[in-house]
Parts: C-alpha cells; structure tokens; sequence
C-alpha cells in the first residue's frame, strides 16, 4: 500500500541516519524482512526511482510507525537525510517476502554488515518470542559503521563484533568469526544481511556446517513491486532449474545455497531462456 | 455532470483512456494487489516472444534526469507458457489485455500471431517493433518504414479482424510520420508511440557503461515533449489512425497533452514504478481536467490542439471521435 | 598536482575543454559581465545566417521535466553585422571562438564560409545542420547523410585549411554513425553532438501548442542519455574523429559521462540559463573527478568507457590524446 | 552575480507571498525597476528554469536584504511559496535595465496592477527623494489583489483604487481612473508595471496626454540575462526600426509608446530580419 506518512523523530547512529515515520498501514501489516520504498526529492523532483530500504523497527504508537536506518550514498539518500520531523514522506510496503520463521525454539546466529544489521532486529524479536536462542555476529568496515551492536548485546545471547579496520572487535570479515560462532551456539539457522560478496562468504560457511542460511539480497530497484524486471538474479528453483527471479518480490530474503552468487551480474548459460541455452523454443 | 472517459482503440471500446504501457505492469498478479485490474482501461503485457527469455545481464537500470534507463531484453517466459498461466489468468477475470509481441523475424512475429489468433482473452495486439532484425544485421524494425510494414502486414493477415493490430513506433526515426503510414497502410488499425529513444550513461566511478547492456531504452517524464512531438505529427498526417500516446505520462496533464496532440487512449509505465496507482491518479486527474475546460466527452478533446486559434471545439465532435 | 585540461579540436589546443553551446551565450558580452571570457575553452556564436532574422514569434519557451523547449528560430543580425560588429568584439580580446553558421541551402553555407574565410579571430567554424533546407521541402540537412556531406563537404572545402570544421549532428535520427560517418568523410575535422532533438508541449489551458513555433528543440538534462548514446556510438565507429559532445551537461560528472563515451570537449548550453557561471564550475568540477580518479590528464580519459573493464588506462593514453 | 542567499522572513500579504532573502551583493547593486531570478526546487529539481521576480524593497539589514512579492501561478511559485525562513534560495541579479528617474521634481504617476505595483515603491522613495509629486494608481482582479495601498496611502499625495469586481475603490480598470488623475497632478511622466494589455492601455492614455510613460514588460523568460533570446517583443527603435528585443536585458522597462502591443507575440512584417521582409540580405 501507499502511504504519506509524517516524519516523527530523525537521529543520527554513528555513520547512519534513522528516520521514524508514521505510517499506520505499513506497520500493521509489516512482517521481518519486510521493506519499503520511499518516493525522493519531493513533488517536483528529477528522480524518478523510489529508494529500498529495510524496515528496522516497527512501534504501535501513532496508530503504527516504522524505522529505517541508511547511509547517504548517493542524491536520494541525501535528499532523505535532510528530512527533519513533521515533513511527510510518499512509503510504499510493506514490500517482499520477510523472513521464513521456524516453528520450533532453534538456535539462530544472525548475521549482519553495517547497515544491513538494521532488518535483523525485528526478526530477533520474533524468534525470542518463539523462545529461540539468538546470537549475533555483526561487522563493518569501522567501528561507526557497525549497527546496532548495544541492542544485539541486550538481548542477544552473545554478540561478536568485527570490523575491517579493526576499529571494533576483531579485524576481519564477519565470516572470520562466523564459523566459532556457530560452533559455539549449534546453531540450526543462520540469516544473513549485507553486501552481496558478504552474503556470499556467509552462505559458503553456513554451506560447511550444513545448515540452512537466509539472505537478503540487495539489487538496484526500479519499482519494488515485481512489475519492471530490474532487480533480477539467478536462483535454483525448487526443481533445480535456474531461472532469473525478482529480488523484490521473489525475495529479498533467499534461501543463500540457492543463490548462484558468482554469476550475480549474468545470465548463466544454463539459466531458463539464456541465450542459445536448452529451454529454447524452436519454433 | 461526469466526464464520458469511454474511447475506441479502432472498434473495441474501452471504458477509459489509460492503460498500462507494455513491460511495464508486470503479469497484472502484482499491481492487483495494489487494484482491481478492471479499473484499467485496459493492459499491456510485455512483449512476449516465441521462446522463455532470460533478458540481459544486470546492473538492468539507471536513473537519469527525469528518466530511467532500462535494458531488461524482453525477459519472459516465451508464448506457451505465457498462453498457458498468464493469459488465462486476466482472461478469466475479463480483463481488457492488449497481448505485446516481439520477435526478430517476420516469421517469429507471424508464429506468434498465429499462436494468439485463437486464444480467448486478446482485446488487441500490439506488435513491438523496437526489436533488432536478425535478419538485417540487428537493425531495429521501428527503424525503417519498410521492415515495420512488413512484420504489421504479416500480423494482420494472421489474426481476426475483430481484434485490431496496434503498431508500436519508436521515436529514434528521421521522419516518424513516414514509418507511421507505412505501417498504417500495411494493416495497423491503431499506432502506438512512443516506444523507448536509445540512450545511455556512464557510472563514473566504475568508468564504464552504467547498464550491463552499454545502451538502454529511455522512459519517463524526459521524454514526454518527444511523445507529444510524435503524436502530434502523426495525428496531423494520419488523422483518422487512432493513436495511443505514451512516453513520460506521469500526471493527468501530462496525458491530457497527448490526447490534445492526437492520442485518443494513454499508455503508463514508468510512472508505474513510483506510484502503483499511477493509472487510477491519471485518468482522475484528466477527467477533472476535461470537466474544468468543459468537454463532455475526452473524444471531443482528441487531436483539439490542431485546430486553429478560436475556433469551437464543440461542433467538431463529430469528426473527432473515432 | 593538478589535471592536465588542455584538449585538441582537430589541430587546435584549448586551454579546457568546456566550451559554449551555440546559441546558449549571446555574443560573448553578456556573459562577460560574469566572468572573464578567457576562462573558457571556447565560445561558440549562435548559428549566422546571411541575412538578419528577426526569429520566431512567443512563446518561444516551454520547461519541461528536466528539460527546456526553444524555438527562438536563430534570430540574429546576419553575417555583415557580425563580422562588424561581434566578432571583432570577441578577436580583439582573444577570446576562441567557434563561428556556427546556418543556412537554408548550401549555397548560403559556402557563402557564409566564404565570409569567414579570411575573417581574424576564427578559431573554427561550426556547421549547423539542424537547418530546414528549402530546397527539399524543408527536410533538416542533419537527417541525411549525404545532404550534410554535401554542406560539410562545400564549407571545408572553402575554409582555410587551418580553421577546422565541425559537423554539428542533430539525434533526430534512425542511424547517427551513418550521418557522423558521411560528415568525416566528406572533410569534417571533428563532430558536435547532439543538436536538440524535436519535441513539443500542449498548453493544457489555452489547448494550444505551448510555444508559437509548435514543436522546439528539447535541451537540458532530459537529453543527456541521448547525447551520452550518440557520441558512444560515434565514437566507436570513427575513434580517431574528435567529438564535442554536448546534450544536457550541467555538472562536471554530467561532462565526464560524454568524455568517457569518448568525448574530447564538452558543450555547455541549457545549463548556462540557469547559472551564468556554469561552464567554470563545471570545468572545476570535472577536473577533481578527473583527479579522484588517478587522471593527470583528460586527454587520458577520452573514451575510456569503451575500454574493457579491467583494461588499465594508463598505457592506453598515447593512443586517446587526439 | 549569483548569491545564495538566506530567507530572513515570509509573510503572506493578501493574495500574494513576500519574501524577505539575504543578499548583499544584489541589495547594493539594486536601482529601482530591477529584477532578480530565482532558482526553484531545490538540488535535483526537474525545472530547469529560473523565475523571475522584481525587487520590491531593499534594505541594508544583515548586510542587505531584498524582497520579493509573488503570486502563486505554477509549479515554481508554488515552491518558492512553501519557503521558510533559515532557507537558502539561490538568486541572479540584480537584472535589467531599471527604471530611468528623471532629474528634475516633476509630478509621476505610478499605475501598478495586482503584483505589479511591488516593483513602483523603490521607484516612489527615490521620485520622493528628489522632490517629485507621487501619485499612486493601483488596481487589480478583487481588493485582495491590490497590492500596496496602504503604502501607497502613507507616501503619496494621492492614491486611487481600482478593482475589477468592484470590491476596492472604483470598479474597473486602472485606466479607467488614470485619464483623471493624470489631469488632476498634472502628471508630467507615467510609469506603469502590470499585465501586458494593461500596459497597453496606460500607453495609449499617456500617449493621448502626450507624456511620457514607463512600462515593465513581463514576458516568458528562460535566462533573465540576455542569452537564450526567448524574452523578446517588437520594440521600435530611435532610428523608427522596429527590432525583436530582449525584455530582460534590453528592458523589462522600455518607452510604452516604443512598445508595438498590438504585435506582441508575432514577428511585424516590417520587423528587422522578418521572414521575407526589407531586411533581408542578398546572398
Ligand atoms: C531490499 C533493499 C533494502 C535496502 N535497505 C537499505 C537500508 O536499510 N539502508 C540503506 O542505507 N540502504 C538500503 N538499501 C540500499 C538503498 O536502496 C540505496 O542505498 C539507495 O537506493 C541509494 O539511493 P541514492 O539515490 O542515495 O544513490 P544512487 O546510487 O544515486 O541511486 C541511483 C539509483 O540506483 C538505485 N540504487 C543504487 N544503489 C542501490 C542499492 N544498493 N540497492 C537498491 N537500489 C540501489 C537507486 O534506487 C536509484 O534508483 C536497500 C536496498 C534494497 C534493494
Ligand atoms: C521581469 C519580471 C518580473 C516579474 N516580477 C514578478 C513579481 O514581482 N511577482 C510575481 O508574482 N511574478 C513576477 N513575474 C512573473 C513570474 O516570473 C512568474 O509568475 C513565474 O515565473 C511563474 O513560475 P511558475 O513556475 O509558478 O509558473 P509556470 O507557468 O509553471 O512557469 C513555467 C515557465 O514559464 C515561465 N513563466 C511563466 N509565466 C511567466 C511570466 N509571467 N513571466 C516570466 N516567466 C514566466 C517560468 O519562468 C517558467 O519557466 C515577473 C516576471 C518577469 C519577467
Ligand atoms: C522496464 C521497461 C520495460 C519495457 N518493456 C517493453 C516491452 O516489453 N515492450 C514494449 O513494446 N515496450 C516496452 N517498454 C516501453 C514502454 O512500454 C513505453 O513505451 C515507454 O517506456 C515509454 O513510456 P513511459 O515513459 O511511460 O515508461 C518498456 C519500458 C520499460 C521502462
Ligand atoms: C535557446 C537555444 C538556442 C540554440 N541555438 C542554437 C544555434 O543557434 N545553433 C546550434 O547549432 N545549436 C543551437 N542550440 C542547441 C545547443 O547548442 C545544444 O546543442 C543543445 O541545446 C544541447 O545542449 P544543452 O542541453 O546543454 O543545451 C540552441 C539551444 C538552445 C536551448
Ligand atoms: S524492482 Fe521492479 S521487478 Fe523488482
Ligand atoms: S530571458 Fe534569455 S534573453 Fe531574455
């Protein structure tokens, strides 16, 4: 659905930005793993494309509010930054398929790169609310670009930061401590959020252990709901036939052994219509 | 009193003007959830093609100033499945659904023809001529009146007369008007335009073309003076072809500029993208615009931008309407 | 340390290589009360024609998305006011000047060409083919190629040899390569793109054509992805053609698009109605991007698009500087 | 020059906006008649186009101050309507030729209509300045759209109103009223700012009086400052040539009776370079 919702509060979290809105539909039917997108530049503006981005934190105050937490990138992020509360942003979601939750009280380690930490936390509600352990890796390039490590370390079983630079925790990559974590925790599940190349490592590690692995994909996004064909990457169906789904509305959230992320950015030649591939018709 | 927003595409009627732009709703699955579909004037699904196609490569799109560059390459799932799921499920539902086709041979056009002349559930063909040749070096069919009047001509002959052949233009032509009385003269009932100019951009921080494919198709509110231009030359050489306008159409004005221009039905897409309920929006918009300059009906506002300085817009309607 | 700006039109060095649009800066003395003209690369004159020309009537102006409609219809004082009065004023100071010229046949270009010829202060001539030609039912030279050839071909042989000519191309076109080819073949020294494409707007209150010309040429940002396609293609054809693209450009990122599509100078035009400093800003803007990206010189990142992703572009410069 | 200056106050005053915008280096430069240009909608706004608006007051506050009195028309003004104060607004100016004032104390009518009147009030305290007699002509569609009577009131020796509707002094046309008020000040010059069919007619009334008159030309503008050649009107020169002319460099303010108002928005046959005209050279 389609909401103006009213800008509530603006805070700065280290290197993000976070922006509470009123938007009384979307919270209702918002689910972990949801996401929404956010028309930019106001009524007149030259930018088109509405902007993706991970529901962080949902409230029932206000009739129902969400929370996105992002990093300025490039003008539409800019633009979003400069927001200040009681302005009104155009929402559209909640969008895609949220997190497939387990029935039975597992132990999960949840995975999540700089901004990307922010879809977890709702999922760690759930899944301590279904009597889950939880544990949380969470990494960045610098300790100011790490999200949300305070809030992993109160509710989490344990939480294990990383940082490139060293700057927080280990140096190093999230899946360098990811392996000890999962042995540690047994886990049964891991779910993912980050870059694609971080999405990558942490599915080979989950891969090792045996145990399934959910990401979140992040591709550019012309409309968020499924109709323009732009965010598409190559996925194993169900019977074993890849095919060039819809990050948007096919996921984002994936099962991660199904994504062939070293052919992200082609056409496999064995993908479902590829070019001069077998499902050819003849015609 | 409301505004008769009804309008012809050749003889079938639709109950209004805006309908959605080819590739750009989607199966009709997705913007239901958003709609009812009937709401429409009518849909246009995206070119299907003979075999599944796995488009090109991604990065698919790039924003430009008011634009939006995409090479997404006819992604579908090829005309036995599409007449097996997709169809079925808007036909069901008596949808209006103009069925898009691409191909790069005459022949391909023609086999699909052949595969849609009994299919239930085809309120019209749109035939998209923005595909390359591959029996003419890749050269783009829209390129050349001769290559489009061909491939029209060859659709025609196929299906039934009760279900009008639309030709697809695109506006990267020295002389559109020329393409557009070929194709005309070869069979189309109706003409559509435009389709996407070529365009391109460069990210340049990779320092290389920003889509996987180097070149893609412009759309957006950029290219709404290029559509009006189109429509308004051909409507002035072709007055009696009906013309669905599209390119840019982001707000009831702007589609009421295609229809002064000559488009007597408007075509949606990329404004689909950052509004879902972009058609419903527009057709209101246009109606409340139609109401505030006092025309009844939106057939008597087709093509009135021609008429000269002054002169009654009320008496012509006769004529006007197609 | 600072990037290297200098570039070459042909065989003449410019300081920058950010130059005016042809008739985007009046005669040189209005922008002088912004700036020192010496900053430019260059300024280009609005087209001449041999006789003075009072223009179109107005509206002769239309905004659109990202965009501007114009249809000034090249008023200016003919060719004996000029060299009387404007370019003596811009050669007494040193200013580069590009003298575009228009016509209505080719004869008026090789008249013009011929007024030129020994003219002081003429740093090259620029031909604009975005010209109806009277002798062909006013059909725009620039749409053909052999129509350009000929006017290209009529003016560089009258030339001095040292004054390159320029081909200015307009996009309007099934096949810009063929009409850039035919140019470079018949003596163009060096290529400008894009002229404005054709567009139009519908004054949805007054149900008229929004300027008085009817359709315009489109210019502005809503053009870039055009201008970046066309001199792309060009440049891959004809790589050791100079090209001076120009379409939209209206910040330093926006010119270096067009010099990695393979672009040796950059025309600013629209950009300069809306900030009167515009070509300097954009020359600052475009250098610190050339510096981020490890560039000594902008000769070194004409048409690196081009190059395989990968490929490094270091070894490559003897080969790019023109 | 271009300024980008600070909005110090917003203020609505009857139909119209007034803003009040911090900018130094035009406030200095400004002479009563000139016009700035304004960029709207803010970094990545899709209008491309500046608009352009008249100075109505200037003062040497905060460096220097220039205010501008607006009525919303379209999508630009309607964003320039929603300023607030702490805003920046990116401006040009000051731009065109101002108004000539004469040296000697001479008795001037000034006729404004609607927005127009804002630009006539510099020009009344330099008239004042120099001892002239002010008289103030004002009208407009509804007495909400009669700018500046008030002012007028304080400083004139005379003011008359007129409205369209009847709801503000006289009903009708300011010309109606101007005929009597030139006879009663013994007017020796006529300036005038307003819709171009008003300007018309004040011409035609100084004309029969056989003094002269300053009008301001209000016409589409795409630069504001000389080179896009989109502003022009048929204006008739001292040599009894008439020439396309720029209304922003070579006016807004020109001679009424040079103005050829009848031909606005054509080419006259006899206009230097006409299509077919005298003019033409041969090749
Ligand atoms: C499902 C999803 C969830 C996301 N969640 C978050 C989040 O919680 N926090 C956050 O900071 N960012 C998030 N992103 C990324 C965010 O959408 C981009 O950073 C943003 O669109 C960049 O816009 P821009 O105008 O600043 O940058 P530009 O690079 O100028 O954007 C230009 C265009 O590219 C598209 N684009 C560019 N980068 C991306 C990208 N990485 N993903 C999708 N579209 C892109 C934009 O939508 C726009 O159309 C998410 C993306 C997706 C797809
Ligand atoms: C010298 C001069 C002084 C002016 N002074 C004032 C003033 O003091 N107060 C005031 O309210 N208005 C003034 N105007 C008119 C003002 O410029 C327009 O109302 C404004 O540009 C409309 O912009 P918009 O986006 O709201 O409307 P739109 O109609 O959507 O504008 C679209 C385009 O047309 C141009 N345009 C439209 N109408 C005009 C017009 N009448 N004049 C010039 N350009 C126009 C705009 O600049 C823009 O490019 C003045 C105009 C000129 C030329
Ligand atoms: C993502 C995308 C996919 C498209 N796919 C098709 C297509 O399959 N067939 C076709 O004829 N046109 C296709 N088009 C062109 C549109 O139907 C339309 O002609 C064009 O985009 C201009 O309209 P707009 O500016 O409203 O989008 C596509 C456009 C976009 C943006
Ligand atoms: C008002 C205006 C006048 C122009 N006059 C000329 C001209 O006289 N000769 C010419 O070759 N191009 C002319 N052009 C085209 C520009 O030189 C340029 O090619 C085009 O506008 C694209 O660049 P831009 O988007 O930076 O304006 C004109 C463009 C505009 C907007
Ligand atoms: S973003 Fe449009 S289909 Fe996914
Ligand atoms: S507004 Fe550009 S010349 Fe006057």
């Amino acid at each position: 659905m389609q909401v103006t919702g009213t800008v509530l509060t603006t805070r700065r979290v280290d290197a993000y930005h976070a922006l509470t809105v009123v938007a009384p539909g979307i919270a209702e039917r918002f689910r972990p793993g949801h996401f929404v997108s956010v028309a930019v530049g106001g009524s007149r503006s030259s930018m088109l494309t509405r902007r993706s981005f991970s529901v962080h934190d949902v409230r029932s105050d206000y009739g129902g509010t969400v929370e996105l937490v992002f990093t300025v990138r490039g003008p539409g992020t800019e633009w979003l930054a400069e927001r200040r509360a009681r302005d009104t942003l155009d929402l559209v979601g909640p969008l895609g398929r949220p997190f497939p939750v387990p029935r039975d009280p597992v132990s999960v380690v949840l995975v999540g790169f700089e901004y990307g930490s922010a879809v977890l936390f709702p999922l760690a509600d759930t899944l301590l609310a279904r009597s889950c352990r939880v544990d949380f890796v969470l990494g960045g390039g610098s300790a100011d670009r790490v999200f949300g490590a305070m809030r992993a370390r109160r509710i989490a079983e344990t939480t294990t930061l990383s940082t490139r630079d060293g700057s927080l925790g280990l140096r190093g990559e999230v899946t360098d401590v990811l392996a000890s974590v999962i042995t540690d925790t047994r886990a049964d599940v891991v779910y993912a959020c980050g870059p694609m190349e971080v999405m990558r490592a942490v599915t080979s590690v989950a891969i090792k252990f045996d145990i399934p692995v959910q990401v979140v994909a992040e591709e550019a996004m012309a409309c968020g709901i499924g109709i323009c064909m732009t965010c598409v990457l190559p996925v194993i169906g169900d019977d074993g036939v890849t095919r060039m789904v819809r990050a948007c509305v096919d996921g984002p959230v994936f099962r991660g052994e199904r994504v062939r992320f070293e052919d992200v950015g082609t056409i496999p030649f064995d993908a479902q219509g590829a070019p001069g591939g077998g499902a050819r018709h003849v015609s | 009193m409301s505004v008769d927003m009804r309008t012809f595409l050749a003889h079938v009627e639709l109950d209004g003007p805006v309908i959605t732009a080819a590739g750009c709703a989607g199966t009709g699955r997705e913007l239901a959830q958003f709609f009812d579909l009937h709401r429409l004037g009518a849909l246009t699904t995206p070119s299907i093609t003979m075999a599944p196609r796995a488009g090109r490569p991604t990065p698919r799109m790039a924003e430009t100033p008011s634009g939006l560059l995409n090479a997404v390459g006819l992604q579908g799932p090829g005309i036995d499945s599409f007449l097996e799921r997709e169809l079925p499920w808007l036909a069901q539902r008596g949808i209006r659904t103009v069925v898009s086709i691409g191909g790069g041979t005459v022949n391909e056009y023609s086999a699909l023809a052949r595969r849609l002349a009994d299919a239930p559930g085809v309120t019209a063909v749109e035939v998209n001529l923005a595909c390359p040749n591959i029996e003419d070096r890749g050269r783009v069919f829209a390129r050349e009146g001769a290559a489009s009047a061909e491939v029209v001509g060859s659709v025609r002959s196929i299906m039934l007369g009760d279900v009008p052949v639309i030709a697809k233009l695109s506006p990267d032509v020295a002389d559109i008007v020329a393409v557009a009385t070929a194709c005309a003269d070869a069979g189309a009932d109706a003409l559509s335009m435009i389709n996407n100019p070529l365009g391109m951009a460069i990210d340049t921080a990779t320092l290389r073309p920003a889509l996987a494919a180097g070149t893609g198709g412009l759309s957006g509110p950029a290219i709404l003076p290029l559509a009006v231009r189109c429509v308004w030359q051909v409507h002035a050489a072709l007055p009696r072809v009906p013309i669905i306008g599209m390119g840019g159409v982001l707000t009831g004005s702007d589609a009421l500029q295609l229809i002064l221009a000559g488009a007597c039905a408007v075509g949606v897409g990329t404004a689909l993208f950052h509004d879902p309920y972009a058609c419903l929006r527009i057709e209101r918009e246009l109606a409340d615009l139609l109401q505030a300059r006092g025309f009844q009906r939106l057939a008597d506002a087709v093509g009135v931008a021609h008429r000269p300085p002054g002169s009654p817009a009320r008496h012509l309607h006769e004529e006007s309407s197609l």
